[in-house]
């Protein structure tokens, strides 16, 4: 198991892996919102921490048909299937390592975009403390859209639909405790149900992926 | 005709977009029920009587 | 450690494509599957090695024991050939590279990326695999496609020495292997087409009757 | 004789035969009789107007749109246990109904809210929930396009359905986390004070059992098209086979 | 050159092929927005015109890498190129059934999605003119942007990294002129403007879209 | 209609994998490719296709003659058979599928998805492309992979019926195509490492001495 994980580390942060590449979304999209919102800054510190988890959802969401579209072609993922290790396990430390080369490198760049966006110092904690919490359960997820869809040529789309009403509650969690935070209001209640989510889906979704790549191997 | 007073667009035009996708649904169905069966039919001929 | 495959019958996308298939192989032996293209190779040997479970029939096989390798290499492009064995190393807790490198002259290759190998080169690469998994029971899929003739001769004593250390191997291919002491297997008599319905294994949907 | 037999392809075709005509007879009579009642006898309300009777369509769609995916849920649950073909396929017969349903109960709403609420949309809890209900069966339908092997689509369907109910059940309690809606109550009478409510109930559970009449009929008759469909592509792939 | 646009269409429409998944995620895109901002309707009734712009674009950029990686995994660029169809035209013809395929249903769809964020009924009008005069430069751009990108495993993010720079003109123009239309304001400038880039773009990408493809399938 | 080839050094990746290479094929005559595995069979065909360009030296052949296979189908999974062909008659303005279809004997598949056949029946509708494109210089990179005996029979006829008609075919395969009257051309003593660095057609950054 940790032999996959180094490898799909090492898979990401080689030429073409798109290791950073998560990021740099996060980075454009959150620029491109004034652009198209209006040069307005009361209205942008407002939205800000929406903005932010938007953006990091989104950033996700792109690079969730990496997790096992590559595997898939190369015909790596029948060889993992027919190793010694359990499709759980591959789920799971695919969604490890998901979350590792795209939810933690933005956790890490949200306050540079959150000064950017004027977010309020007060916000800073809690925008942090949402994403790191959150994102987990947005790789947990979308993990399980991934093998849903991994057969399927030019899933992306697809999996987007399927993976988006998946992330609401998460969405709407985070997004309230950073907009709590940065106003100053109490931010720790949708802060731990938040936690919940993510404890909850990263108990099950691997096993809810490896129902689904099983099928799809057949 | 009841009188529908100043609120008379919205109720039709709620009970008319109703009307369309009902019919619109039920005549989906039966259209691809038809088409199916057509098809169906074709093939088991096709089985029956083998070339 | 042998293979038993008792009346089986194989689908692929929903369609019984083989039926009635049965054999077994001996720790020492090799089967070679025969029949021309489409008759339902690639579909026994993912039945065979559990990727698509069988409609009917079982497949005895103790478990962990096969390891299979389909028309893909497997191989991730980005990453070295030295890269890509140690991956497997490390999956099937193997203790090393050294002899699946000797035995299919990876040597000179080992640094290099495997996306920018030839053809052949990839495939010696995932055929190296193979010595890696320690597994006794071999499912190979054309192992030998786009091989030169040395290498199918390399690829042949690969097999002869596992056969040798008591493994065993199910391989379909169109060429000569040079493999003298194996059997062969033709699946055509087992395509769908060539038998009548058996009923029972059949599609819910086709042994109804007309709806 | 259990009910499982009716899962079985050749079985359900006779039954529902059988049964389909007075189904769809029922709904058609009982759905015309609610909606004229509501509509032509049915007093205005004091404070809505004549947009009350915006109702008889409204909450019956809207139930039934909720109600479409709880039983696709539990066919889902018996194809997963017990691989009945028949369960799998009306799940996949239902899911349009239901899209088009909630759709139904979307658009009445949003047309109601306007003289109601002074506007189009309200990003209140109950409306978004049935908003994202409609993403799901927007998702659950394509799925079962994209997916070729009907058996690993009906696979790929029923997990997507459990665990996208898991997940809409926790939207739920999220958007109202969220918002504390405008939206009405969950009673069936709107005023509970008022003697009207009576008038106005009638010819709603008229039109409430009427839709639940109609949403069998089209399952009934969208399965028994579909368990064609599945035989009509069972066979064509075994001639292109031959 | 007909038969090359003919075929794929084909392939959008088949099973798989994405058609009307654009469509899904511009209104996925769209509803999360709020969820992310907080439910507060004039808030998102003063953001709406941008918001839908930054929808309609990332349906666009989403829906990229669907034009050549296709062809090239399976090798039948490499076919197309030693045809006797210039590559120009192989890329304009690509850039058309991007549009067709993705833009244009997405400017049908926008007047719907306008009613769930309660756009000002005059905006009306102007967001469709927007969005039809400038999806067609989105396609263009992105056409030379997944030209560019062609060769490469997971391009997708690297290749909306590449192209959103190339879209900011496109997107504070049409944005504009949306939000200038929604105002009440004078918003015929910004569209003249808009139609100028969507010209220039049609005219001349497929000619750097040609070049990259050569370079890339060197 | 003939090609020639005047010592032309071909590279990959940016890295030069044969120099000097030269020869002609006259129209009718079959030019077997041979080589081990690595050797730049796939490098030198590309340049003849004209996808890479070679570093020095030229291709001579009339424009828009050449017709190019390489190891990848180029198959649309979601198209049916007849709808993969009819695609390529449509580019390459040709007067239909029906000889190419009978050819390679595709009648039967003509209606099932590409993406659903076997390997050796994706490689017949792929080489059946080649009779829809109507040029008369082939280069093929190893046709033949997961053909059966019969279909590579199929195939030869194929190439034979294609010289008759004054076309010509460069073909590399480690495989007897059953092709009595080609020539063949072994690139190994082409290919890079085996020659000393000619130097003009270098790397510059190689060529220029220490820095
Ligand atoms: C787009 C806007 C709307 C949507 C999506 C919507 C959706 C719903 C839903 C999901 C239900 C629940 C049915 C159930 O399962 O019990 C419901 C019930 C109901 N709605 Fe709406 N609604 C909307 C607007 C309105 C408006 C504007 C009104 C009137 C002012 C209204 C009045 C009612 C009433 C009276 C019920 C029945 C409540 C009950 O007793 O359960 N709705 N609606
Ligand atoms: N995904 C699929 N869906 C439906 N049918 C398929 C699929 N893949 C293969 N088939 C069909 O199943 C049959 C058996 O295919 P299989 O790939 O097992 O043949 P094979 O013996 O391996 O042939 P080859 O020598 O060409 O590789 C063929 O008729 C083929 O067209
Ligand atoms: N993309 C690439 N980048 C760099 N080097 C490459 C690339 N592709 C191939 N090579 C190298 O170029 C040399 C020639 O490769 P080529 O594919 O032409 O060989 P081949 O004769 O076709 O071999 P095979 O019989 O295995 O197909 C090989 O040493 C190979 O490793
Ligand atoms: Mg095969
Ligand atoms: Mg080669």
């Amino acid at each position: 198991m940790i032999e996959l994980l180094v490898r799909d580390l090492r898979l990401a942060i080689r030429a073409g892996g798109g290791f950073g590449l998560g990021l740099a979304f996060f980075l454009i999209a959150t620029i491109l919102m004034p652009f198209g919102i209006g040069p307005e800054t009361g209205m942008i510190t407002i939205i800000a921490p929406g903005i932010l988890w938007i953006g990091a959802l989104l950033a996700c969401l792109l690079s969730l048909d990496r997790i096992f579209a590559l595997d898939w072609e190369d015909g790596s993922l029948e060889l993992l299937a027919t190793s010694p290790l359990p499709l759980e396990a591959v789920a799971g430390v695919k969604a490890l390592a998901h979350w590792l080369t795209t939810g933690l490198p933005l956790v890490a760049a949200a306050p540079v975009l959150a000064v950017l966006l004027n977010l309020p110092p007060q916000g800073f904690p809690w925008l942090l403390a949402s994403l790191a919490v959150g994102t987990p359960a947005l790789s947990a997820i979308g993990t399980f859209g991934a093998a849903l869809t991994v057969g399927l040529k030019r899933g992306g789309l697809l999996l987007s639909l399927l993976v988006v009403p998946l992330y609401v509650p998460t969405l709407l969690f985070g997004a309230e405790a950073a907009r709590r935070g940065a106003e100053g209001l109490d931010a720790a209640t949708p802060l731990v149900l938040l936690a919940g989510i993510t404890f909850a889906t990263a108990a099950t979704m691997p096993f809810a992926a490896a129902a689904a790549l099983r099928v799809n191997l057949r | 005709m009841p009188d529908l007073g100043r609120y008379a667009t919205e109720v039709l035009s709620a009970y008319g977009v109703t009307l369309l996708l009902l019919v619109g649904l039920i005549a989906g169905s039966i259209w691809k029920a038809r088409r199916v069966l057509r098809q169906l039919r074709d093939a088991e001929n096709r089985r029956d009587k083998p070339v | 450690m042998s293979l038993r495959v008792d009346t089986i019958t194989c689908t692929r996308g929903g369609l019984t494509v083989l039926s009635g298939v049965s054999f077994s192989v001996a720790p020492g032996e090799a089967l070679i599957l025969r029949g021309p293209n489409g008759a339902g190779k690639t579909t026994l040997l993912r039945t065979l090695a559990g990727l698509t479970p069988p409609a009917e029939g079982r497949v005895d096989a103790a478990p962990d024991s096969i390891a299979y390798a389909g028309h893909a290499d497997g191989l991730k492009a980005q990453l070295t050939v030295a890269e890509n064995l140690t991956f497997w190393t490390g999956v099937f807790a193997a203790d090393g590279i050294a002899r699946a490198v000797e035995a299919f002259d990876l040597t000179d290759l080992l640094d290099r990326r495997a996306g920018n190998l030839s053809a052949g080169q990839k495939r010696r690469l995932s055929l190296a695999r193979l010595l890696v998994t320690g597994r006794p029971i071999w499912c190979l899929d054309e192992p030998t496609v786009s091989l030169d003739t040395e290498n199918v001769a390399r690829f042949a004593r690969a097999v002869e020495a596992h056969l040798a250390g008591g493994g065993l191997a199910v391989i379909a291919t169109h060429i000569d292997l040079g493999l003298p002491t194996a059997r062969s297997l033709d699946v055509t008599p087992f395509t769908r087409r060539a038998r009548p319905a058996s009923g029972a294994s059949d599609d819910p949907f086709l042994s109804e009757g007309a709806l | 004789m259990s009910i499982w037999e009716y899962a079985n392809p050749r079985k359900f075709m006779t039954t529902s035969q059988a049964v389909l005509p007075w189904v769809a007879g029922l709904a058609a009579v009982l759905v015309i009789t609610g909606l004229i009642w509501g509509f032509f006898f049915t007093p205005d309300d004091f404070r809505m107007g004549s947009t009350v009777k915006v109702i008889y369509i409204h909450v019956p769609a809207a139930i039934m749109g909720s109600g479409t995916w709880f039983m696709m849920l539990i066919t889902s649950l018996v194809w997963l246990i017990r691989r009945h073909h028949v369960s799998a396929l009306a799940a996949k017969a239902a899911a349009p109904v239901g899209m088009v349903f909630t759709l139904i109960g979307l658009i009445t709403g949003a047309i109601w809210g306007q003289p109601m609420w002074g506007t189009w949309w309200e990003w209140d809890p109950r409306l978004t929930a049935f908003l994202i209900l409609f993403l799901f069966y927007l998702g659950y339908m394509a799925l079962w396009e994209a997916v070729e092997n009907p058996d690993a689509a009906a696979d790929l369907t029923s997990v997507l359905c459990l665990v996208g109910t898991v997940f809409a059940v926790i939207s739920r309690y999220a958007l109202i986390f969220w918002n504390q809606g405008l939206h009405q109550g969950a009673s069936l009478s709107m005023d509970a004070e008022q003697n009207v409510a009576d008038v106005f109930a009638y010819p709603l559970w008229t039109c409430i059992i009427g839709f639940l009449f109609l949403f069998v009929a089209l399952v009934l008759y969208r399965t028994r098209t579909e368990i064609r469909a599945r035989r009509l592509r069972a066979l064509i792939q075994r001639e292109r086979m031959a």
